[in-house]
């Protein structure tokens, strides 16, 4: 149903800190006035607490991986639109084993990450990509995000899979050896603003207003405005350079053509596959689910992968191609 | 004309009687005292009088009204500990035996100056006018014990229930506190009923001595039978009685 | 007759125990209606029924890729955290207790100490727990342990300052020397008291079990309830947080009885 | 002479009282420096030293970003949902406490149902808790209330019962209604006990607040605590836990020093 | 020849004067009664001469030996509350009489059983017994404090000390506890010294009676100065002096 004012869920992390600038520079206000609405820009800490309060319905967009998407609200019968294809990881995520060795010395080892996650994706690649398996491992362990750092510092843990800016807060560490990141699999772990679908349709001001805003603070980003980006920065609780270590393994989509031809191009209906493949694997889709193709996703040339009749995921490059256009 | 019936009561707690067939017949204005061995109901029949409990058969009237199903303003009483309120000073404890029945609890406007007014005299003449301001806490026993019949009194209950209020003080103290209650006594003509474990007290201020005691006994089961008035003597003779009695305080010692 | 007078019967009473809980049940199935009828793939809250199923799964179908079933196995795995920890504060505060409650000089040293400790909230030094303790089972028995002991230990230490001075002068009278009196005067009247805080402080104890558990295991009650909120399997949550407040009940309902029965002498007489 | 029966001196009470703090910092700083001699740029334990200077710039320098001092303003919304959270549960507590007190039919129907809430886990149900309340400064009081409300009500009910039996008769025979009873006479012997209980409260209100900031919010003591825990910056952590510490101490000392004010009748006599 | 010397003996708490001047002498086997209004010191002169407490000035010496400084195995107590261990039955309790000197403050072994038959004796003796494994909170009043005095008694104490040992108990109790308490004494000869409220109590009992009250006094400050010795009676004679004392019991009474 139409209406005029609208929440939006984000969380830290590297190419989601232009929420928080937007929000705080007033640009976000900005635009919203021009099209008449009220657009509120909400942090919240913890990841997957932003994403459940999408799915609840708290939120009528919120920050998120292609994976988590797929799993939580449209796993969980939310029509969900990918907005905004903000940046795929390039590099940001790895797989870190404590000391020398490859991929193949993690068999047998135990191996520290937040379950469930892209981390937990990466790992799965990585292991694939080696032959082997996560039966292979003596076991993965659940670890928060938030003590990664303070784990990784004790005995107990001799490998882990995180994201930035844990990882080059570890790889500071003397001896962390860097086996795989997601630059091994590019255009994997996509990192997209998400709204809901029926909200968007009743709604296109709101979805004109967020792409609008997000390509002018894309447009100082790419301008190596360094106000900006240190900004970000210290909101990330980092300094400039820190961040801009951070953005060198993050490929931002800083010009909207790249991103329209990016959600267009071949490859992202099979690694959507793949990604499907994996969460039903780990029986995230649900009992519900029979199988991997549970969830339908619609990809903007109409094409769709998983059950065409339960479509919940949808790439959608309209506004992001309005941007590009200059229509907004 | 008899003011309080006491028509054939028992009491049980469980399936463990405490009083039985206890029948009495008071009238207005006497001064009974209750004694007897501990533990054998005494408290329990206060209680009683008072409504805070109903019997498990028979029943109390007072001036022949209908049996009372709780404790109210026709009934006053003093225990031996927790008988003022301790968050209130010692002119409030009085003023409460007055404003409680209101709504609020409270008075307010030109009654309120009123009740202080009375308050004060009330406290003057139970001798407590000098720590008017004080909390109970910080009171003698003796003087907490005063303040608790004064509180009382203030209501102008019919019935005045005092459970050894005595129990807890020194002897000097106690003798004070006798003349203190033998003046309002004479003041007021209440009705009261004052449990005590000293005989001498209990003769010394009663008109009548009621002894509790078992009538029955099963050796091997101590607790199979409750408890009735064994002996009803009249005590208005000052202390003769007293020692008539003395012979027969084996019924006191517990067994 | 006054309220305050007025006493429910056996038969209202019950009925009247039952009514909030069929309140509660009520409102979340109308909660649950609405949402479902809105989108019925909803999984914030899932109907009864489907909480009904999924509980009935997870207590007795096994893990497909482990074979084992997950719930008893995260069952045992927290209980036995718990117990270690709830067992190693309840030693360490009976020592401290008796230590801080009879000697002048302990007390003067450690009171302020563990008044400081207990004002640390325990989850901001998580960290340094982990450097010191590792990542293993230990870290999480200690979280406990360091959540609940201050409390412990004061309030123990409360209840030996309690013991009347009498009981205390008595024993010396009878030629008792200090470890003779905190071994056979002070500690024995101090375990009922010990129950006590145990029972209160299980509240705590599971709340830093889920805690501990949240941020590195590999199994546990707390952990799974972690890990599927990461799909928001609400029907999974519900089901572990009513077992964990039944295990909460039923531990609370045990210590009570086994404080009843262990120590009749705190019974008075009839 | 019997250890039990030795009492330090009043100078040596205070050198005691001194020694496990210092001896805790003296550890501390051994760990500090054994850790920096081998990684200079070690996080985890940073020398006092550096704590310190971290210290004066938090408490000192404004951020560059928004111009004001971060850990005031932390301080200041912390303290906000703090004493909402713990009012709104300290007036809930007091009337529940009342009616389940003194009234039979109450307590019938709300002592089990309180005393199972009371077992369920509150962290375990925080997503729950997040729909219902939004992601505002509601939720995080709500969060502070259920953590301790439950608690609350059991111990002021608990207290009421205890208030003796012959007081609240003796109101009866001065005239007064259930309701003037509540007020007069159980309501002002419960505001001592309220504020024991408050006291022993604010452990655990701590706990859910620095809990609930640490998933939504962007400010507040615990946002900071969890936002720099992901750099491992120990120095600002430990700064901001020594800062808490030192808040609820001063807590419970005004809570104490109040109760001892407001309440002289509990005193006894000379 | 002088057995309990108390010389010249002031207590104080912070600047609040208890206790003033108080010198005594006893020999060894009187019973010394303790007489005196609430609050003026009577405890607090048994707690001096059980050495849990050490005077401000002066010193109490027994037999001869320097002052003690904590309360041993020589001086036994009874209080009105607390005096016997809940958590043990009523034997255990005897047996702790004579064990808790031990280092683990148990006996092992064969002194376990001759222990246990020697505590039957005086359980026996004490009439109690057919409740020996009963936990004290099932006794009552009167039976825990004869266990109470049988506990003392088994540590074999020279001196033993009661602080109103029978305040909380029935009339009818009490005399009993009386015949028991004289019957005991008779047996062993020992030193008492008994703190009671009731003056008759005393008289009967002991070989003396000594009142304490407060010599001086300061009608603005009634704390400011502390309680001494000011009758010390014999009264062995019967209940004679107890009538020439009623004239004098002004004394006793609270200002
Ligand atoms: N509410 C109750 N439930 C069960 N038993 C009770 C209750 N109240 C009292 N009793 C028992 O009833 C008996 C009589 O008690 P009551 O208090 O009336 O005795 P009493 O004569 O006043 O004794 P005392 O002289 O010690 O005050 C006692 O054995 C007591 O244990
Ligand atoms: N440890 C203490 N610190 C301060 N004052 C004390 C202490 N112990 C007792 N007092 C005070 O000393 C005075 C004498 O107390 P004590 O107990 O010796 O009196 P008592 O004669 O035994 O009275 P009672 O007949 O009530 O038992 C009292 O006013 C009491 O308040
Ligand atoms: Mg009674
Ligand atoms: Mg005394």
């Amino acid at each position: 149903q139409e209406k005029t004012e609208f929440r939006v869920a984000w969380s830290i992390y590297v190419g989601w800190m232009p929420w928080g600038y937007l929000d705080d520079s007033g640009i976000m206000d900005k635009w919203a006035e021009k099209y008449g609405i009220d657009v509120e820009i909400v942090q919240i800490n913890d990841y997957v607490e932003s994403i459940n309060q999408y799915t609840a319905g708290a939120f009528d967009g919120v920050t998120a991986t292609n994976m988590d998407t797929l799993s939580i609200p449209s796993g969980g019968g939310v029509d969900t639109t990918a907005l905004i294809v903000g940046d795929f990881s390039n590099g940001n995520d790895a797989v870190i084993l404590k000391g020398e060795g490859g991929l193949a010395d993690l068999a047998g080892k135990p191996v520290n990450l937040v379950e469930l996650s892209v981390s937990h994706y990466l790992l799965a690649r990585a292991l694939d990509s080696a032959g082997l398996s996560e039966a292979d491992l003596a076991g993965v362990i659940n670890t928060s995000d938030a003590d990664m750092i303070a784990a990784y510092a004790t005995d107990d843990v001799q490998a882990v899979v995180t994201w930035n800016p844990l990882v080059s807060a570890i790889m500071e560490e003397p001896g962390a050896n860097k086996l795989f990141d997601s630059s091994d699999i590019p255009g994997e772990i996509i990192d997209l603003m998400v709204v809901n679908t029926e909200t968007l349709a009743a709604n296109p001001d709101f979805g004109k207003a967020l792409v609008g805003a997000w390509y002018e603070v894309m447009g100082l980003m790419a301008a190596g405005d360094e106000a900006v980006l240190t900004e970000m920065a210290e909101a990330s609780g980092t300094d400039l350079d820190g961040y801009k270590s951070q953005l060198a393994s993050t490929q931002m989509f800083y010009d909207p053509a790249e991103a329209v031809a990016f959600t267009q191009g071949a490859e992202l209906p099979s690694t959507m596959v793949t990604v499907a493949e994996f969460l039903f694997d780990k029986g995230i889709l649900g009992e519900g689910a029979p199988s991997a193709d549970f969830v339908g996703i619609s990809y903007p040339d109409g094409s769709t992968t998983g059950d065409a009749n339960n479509v919940t995921f949808r790439f959608d490059t309209t506004y992001m191609q309005m941007a590009a256009d200059g229509a907004l | 004309m008899s003011f309080v019936t006491v028509d054939n009561v028992f009491q049980s707690y469980g399936t463990r009687p405490i009083l039985e067939r206890v029948s009495v017949e008071v009238k207005e204005g006497e001064f009974i005292s209750i004694v007897g061995a501990s533990g054998c109901g005494k408290s329990t029949f206060l209680r009683l009088l008072l409504a805070q409990e109903t019997p498990s058969r028979g029943e109390i009237r007072v001036a022949g009204q209908p049996p009372a199903r709780e404790p109210g303003l026709d009934r006053g009483v003093v225990f031996q500990k927790y008988s003022v309120f301790p968050h209130m000073t010692v002119r409030e404890n009085v003023v409460a035996g007055e404003s409680l029945r209101r709504p609020w609890g409270r008075f307010f406007g030109k009654e309120k100056v009123e009740a202080r007014k009375r308050a004060d005299e009330t406290l003057a003449r139970i001798g407590l006018d000098h720590v008017a301001d004080a909390y109970p806490a910080t009171l003698s026993g003796g003087m907490q014990q005063r303040l608790a019949i004064g509180q009382a009194l203030a209501a102008r209950p019919r019935i005045l229930l005092l459970d050894e209020p005595f129990g807890a003080l020194d002897p000097g103290t106690r003798l004070s506190m006798h003349d203190f209650l033998q003046d309002l006594r004479r003041d007021t003509g209440m009705t009261v009923f004052m449990v005590t474990h000293d005989l001498s007290e209990g003769f010394k201020l009663g008109d009548r001595v009621l002894v509790f005691d078992k009538p029955r006994w099963d050796p091997h089961d101590p607790n199979a039978y409750g408890a009735t008035i064994t002996y009803d003597f009249d005590a208005r003779n000052g202390g003769i009685p007293y020692q008539t009695i003395e012979e027969d305080t084996h019924v006191l010692r517990p067994a | 007759m006054r309220w305050i007078n007025r006493r429910p019967g056996a038969a209202l009473a019950a009925f009247l125990a039952l009514v909030p809980f069929a309140l509660a049940l009520a409102a979340y199935m109308i909660g649950s209606d609405m949402r479902l009828a809105v989108n019925p793939s909803d999984k914030l809250l899932p109907a009864p029924s489907s909480i009904v199923d999924t509980a009935l799964r997870l207590f007795t179908e096994p893990d497909r890729r482990s074979g084992r079933i997950l719930l008893w196995h995260d069952t045992l795995a927290s209980l036995q955290r718990l117990a270690l920890g709830v067992g190693i504060s309840a030693g360490l505060a009976t020592a401290f207790g008796l230590l801080i409650g009879l000697l002048p000089h302990v007390r003067a040293t450690l009171a302020g100490f563990v008044g400081v400790l207990s004002m640390i909230p325990p989850l901001a030094v998580l960290p340094i727990l982990f450097i010191v303790f590792g990542l293993g089972e230990l870290s999480k028995v200690v979280l406990i342990v360091i959540g609940i002991l201050p409390f412990l230990i004061r309030d123990l230490s409360q209840r030996v300052l309690e013991i009347p001075r009498e009981m205390i002068v008595k024993a010396e009278t009878l030629g008792a020397s200090t470890s003779v009196i905190a071994l056979r005067v002070a500690l024995p009247q101090l375990m009922p008291r010990l129950l006590q805080a145990v029972r209160l402080s299980l509240g705590p104890a599971w709340l830093f079990l889920i805690a501990a558990e949240a941020i590195a295991s590999d199994q546990g009650l707390g952990y799974r309830i972690f890990l599927v909120r990461r799909y928001l399997a609400m029907d999974v949550i519900l089901t572990y947080v009513a077992w964990i407040t039944l295990l909460a009940v039923i531990m609370d309902l045990a210590l009570r009885a086994l404080s009843r029965r262990a120590f009749r002498w705190t019974e008075t007489a009839l």
